[in-house]
């Protein structure tokens, strides 16, 4: 009753762990078979290894936290080689999270990761408000989201998920630009930006100073945004931003979303999605749902 | 977990005792566990293993009230049950044919080196344990240091012990050390590693975290080793050689 | 050593509470003494009396709310009539929220006021989420929001805050378009867009669907915000989003405001801004401060 | 104000009686509080006075768990303390020279009827009580209005008193009146409203609320006057006149 399908990506169950949330994997396959996930979702790959920001780079906020990682990550040909290969043993779809500085960074490491052949589908991360020279810029201008999406489209095979920001005036837009470019679904949302600052020294709590803003906090945003995109394209989404619970995944679905990812939660209670996913039978059937396709865009009709 | 016992031992300094099967996975001193103290609070909050005693499956641990967390933390009370992850982390390792070792602790990091004198202690290596503390009022743990070899008192305003910090204790004391471990403020570990650049020894530090587990990246420190990629101190520590680190 | 002047504004202290979460004064008049506030924003006025959205108009978030009164006041009239002239006997600067559908409203609006000669200052709320035909739409484009406050800065003499939507790509470039126009100060930030499902019924808990997002949970992304405006703009800043207590205060200050809006937190305690105001003191003296204005931007010190 | 008492009476549906200054504020019957009732929750939540006793301090509310907040609320102890604003909000007025009336409570919505019923009796006014409940489960209060007056009962399943809804019962029982005072579910009294146009009467509303107090224009609603401004629930209600409103 939980079974979907998405483009590339047959899921036994719409639970998918977010992006730099669980790593490749390996940390939380010594907590529990990873196999029972719908999809696993990768931390972000660059062409070439990356360090990130300075630390502190994880702060606290009401209900809430920041983060400035900044994309740190091995570089695509060690993730291939050491990660993709290894997570290759799971019978499961794995999203792998590409990044870049430039356009063409974008095709690249995702042409890489499409000819290793190891992988269902790629997210494209047009939204990291963590480095200055890539990510958010990508997803704040439609015009750009769009351009970098149908070159990655026309270079690869693979199907391809826009991760989209929040951190925009007009999200529709951008979510009609990535479609019109060929993306075969829409992440959504990544981190808003935030920053904290630390009363005794007068200064960002973060050394990046600004980091993006994920948890509850930011989910009535995140369904807000869910629930408007569905109206406006025709590919699905995957949803996310705040979940702590299966209740907050079918909110995410009655929006509109047809899977979701769990980010921040993993960090509270590294058992969190195996829990949903056992918990999501019953609560389908306490609200009247035999399966969960129906609960797809429930809010809307 | 099911709290034993929380009592304040110094001044915002308290000692936290808890019962669980938990204790028992304990493999190293130097391990930590995170906690998540209450549900006001987002994140979980890491503390090092002070001490564990698993034929109770009991562990202990030292905090200090700095934030709203540890504020929270110090009032629960005997019978709560509390919600903790872990043990997560390396710990110190343990060296074969030592026969005598240094610890040093500079504050609140005295906590993971006490669990580290008690099994040294058992291995018969005769354990020196350095620890300085701001002031007289945030002494803990002498006596339990004692049980177990030397310990020498550095405090910085010199209402006990040697006046001064733990590097100047040691210099005017002229301990001599072939193997030292250590954990406490990130300045004191600094000044540890340029003053014995070739001594090996290993060091605790910390690090703000979001998992605990080594998925986030939240947590990284760089190694001296430039080739080499970012540690997690989560992971990869956040027991680390003395040399191996950018502290 | 609380005082402050801003344009227009003889301050006592810098806790203003913020428009919408007050009404005209009159019912926390009869909890305490409102000589004591720094300053008071009204509830936004417009041309002719409104009803607001539908109700409910109110839902709980995490650590936040979500509100769609949809400008819900009695018009300019009434208001001088019956509000601003009843706000007269207090000694206290009077600073009143205008919005409206279009710039004309807006202007004649902000003239009618400026006229009655019974406020202080204004402050334009090109912000509001919650009404289709106004509000946010001049907030989020540079050029409109220009236009606006330039329309309004040619008819009145009035000093004029610009309050700015969070709901934006770009909030830098929108501050500094009302400063260009003339704008006195900025208020930042309005409401940022939310939206909550019932899971009982499928649909959103708000009859408008939509609604603003207040409280703690916003604070992160407000400091950002104020952070960065206060870097690129001369004038000052009065910053608010999900101040609970005189901490915050503080690191709004830091972050570079000279005054603050209480909002949301209002309706949690009744008592928060004469308790905020009698704990300023002495926790700027915990801090090692002698005066607040030594507080305002001493993150970028 | 301090917990005296918190029990279940009915299916899910408590009793708190709390202590502290503020129930000698309390002006009329069908004024309502708001509780702050655990910091994991952002807002307060409005409940109807159900009945008060000023000699000793108290007041007692009758509340259904619904959601996370009445949840919270069922767990709290005699003895803990809780933040209560209020009194708030207009009650129900008492009309000179009127000897007889019918209160009309449905569920959860009988609670402020006690308190009038207790006021009403003590001025010698003859008190008919009508109470719709879902089931026999969900009944509370009947005993406790019976000592003001006359009780009737109805529940929709039948399976106490009356089967059907309090109209059908007043119709059934032709229980006639001059003056209602009601508070329900809307559906409950707008079917009032609907039928009893020509009546004289009070109704009890709810609407989600902020802040309690007319500052927010949260909790609006229309008057059947439209020349008149929107009513606040919360300040120029919770009571109102029968066929005043939009409900
Ligand atoms: C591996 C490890 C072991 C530790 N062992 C101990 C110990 O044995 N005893 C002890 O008293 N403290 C220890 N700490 C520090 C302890 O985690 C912090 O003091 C505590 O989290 C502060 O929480 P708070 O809510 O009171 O403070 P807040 O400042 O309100 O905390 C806010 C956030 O910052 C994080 N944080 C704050 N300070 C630190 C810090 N120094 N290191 C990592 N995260 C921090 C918290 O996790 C939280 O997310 C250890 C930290 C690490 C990383
Ligand atoms: C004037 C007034 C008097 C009331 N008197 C009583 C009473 O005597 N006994 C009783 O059981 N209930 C009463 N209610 C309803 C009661 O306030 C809600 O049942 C309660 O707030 C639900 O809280 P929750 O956290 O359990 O539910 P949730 O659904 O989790 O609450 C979420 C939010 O919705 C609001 N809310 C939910 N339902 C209502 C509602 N019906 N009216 C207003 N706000 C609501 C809450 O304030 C909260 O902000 C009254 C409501 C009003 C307005
Ligand atoms: C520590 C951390 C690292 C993240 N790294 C990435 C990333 O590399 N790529 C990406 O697209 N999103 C990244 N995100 C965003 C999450 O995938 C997710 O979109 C966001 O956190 C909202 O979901 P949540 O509230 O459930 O955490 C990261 C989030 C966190 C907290
Ligand atoms: C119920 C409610 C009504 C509001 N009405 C207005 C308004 O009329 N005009 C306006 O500029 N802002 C309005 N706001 C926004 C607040 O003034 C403030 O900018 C926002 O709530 C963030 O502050 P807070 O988190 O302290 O509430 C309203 C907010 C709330 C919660
Ligand atoms: S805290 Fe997540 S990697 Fe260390
Ligand atoms: S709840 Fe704020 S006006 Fe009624």
């Amino acid at each position: 009753m939980l079974k979907l399908k998405l483009p590339g990506l047959n899921l036994k169950n719409p639970i998918i762990p977010a992006s730099g949330c669980f790593g490749f994997g390996k940390e939380f396959s010594e907590l529990y078979d990873l196999n029972i996930l719908g999809a696993l979702t990768t931390k972000a790959v660059t062409k070439l290894e990356r360090n990130g920001n300075p630390t502190p780079r994880i702060a606290e906020t009401d209900r809430g936290m920041l983060n400035s990682i900044g994309l740190q990550n091995p570089g695509v040909d060690n993730v291939i080689k050491n990660e993709l290969s290894w997570l290759k043993k799971f019978k499961l779809p794995i999203i792998v999270n590409v990044a870049g500085s430039s356009i063409e960074e974008y095709v690249e490491v995702s042409k890489l990761i499409a000819k290793s052949n190891l992988v269902n589908a790629l997210e494209l991360n047009i939204s990291c408000p963590n480095v200055k020279d890539g990510g958010i810029i990508f997803g704040t201008e439609a015009k750009i989201a769009y351009n970098l999406t149908k070159a990655v489209r026309e270079k690869v095979d693979l199907p391809l998920y826009v991760k989209l920001s929040p951190n925009v005036s007009n999200i529709i837009e951008i979510a009609k630009a990535v479609e019109l470019a060929g993306a075969d679904g829409i992440s959504l949302i990544n981190t808003l930006i935030g920053m904290r600052l630390d009363l005794k020294t007068g200064k960002p709590v973060l050394a990046n100073k600004i980091g993006g803003l994920s948890g509850p906090a930011i989910k009535p945003i995140a369904i807000k945004m869910v629930y408007e995109v569905y109206q406006n394209v025709d590919i699905p989404i995957i949803g996310m931003g705040g979940i702590q619970n299966a209740a907050d995944v079918l909110e995410f679905m009655y929006a509109g979303a047809s899977a979701v990812g769990i980010g921040s939660a993993n960090f509270i209670n590294p058992y969190i999605c195996p829990e949903i996913i056992a918990e999501l039978p019953q609560l389908l059937k306490d609200y009247g749902f035999n399966d969960i396709k129906e609960v797809i865009g429930y809010a809307h009709k | 977990m099911i709290i034993i016992s929380n009592q304040e031992i110094a001044s915002d300094i308290y000692e936290l005792t808890l019962q669980g099967e938990l204790a028992c996975l304990i493999k190293e001193a130097g391990q930590f566990i995170n906690i998540l103290i209450s549900d006001k609070l987002f994140l979980r909050r890491p503390f090092s293993i002070c001490a564990v005693n698993k034929s109770q499956k009991q562990l202990a641990i030292l905090y200090q009230v700095v934030g709203e967390g540890t504020k929270i933390l110090a009032s629960k009370k005997a019978g709560d049950k509390i919600d903790v992850f872990g043990p997560l982390g390396k710990g110190f390792p343990l060296i074969d044919n030592v026969q005598e070792v240094l610890l040093v602790g500079g504050g609140i990091g005295v906590a993971p080196l006490y669990e580290l004198a008690k099994q040294l202690h058992k291995r018969n290596v005769k354990v020196n344990t350095v620890l300085g503390f701001a002031s007289k009022a945030k002494v803990v743990y002498e006596s339990e240091f004692q049980r177990y070899g030397e310990v020498y008192i550095a405090t910085i305003d010199g209402s006990y012990g040697f006046r001064g910090n733990v590097i100047e204790l040691i210099e005017t004391k002229k301990i001599s050390f072939k193997l030292i471990y250590s954990c406490g403020p990130k300045a004191m570990l600094k000044a540890l590693q340029e003053k014995y650049q070739h001594i090996k020894g290993y060091v605790s530090i910390e690090e703000r975290m979001a998992c605990g587990i080594g998925a986030c990246y939240g947590c990284s420190c760089k190694p001296k080793d430039m080739s080499l990629p970012n540690f997690r101190v989560c992971k990869d520590g956040p027991v680390f050689e003395l040399n191996e680190v950018i502290i």
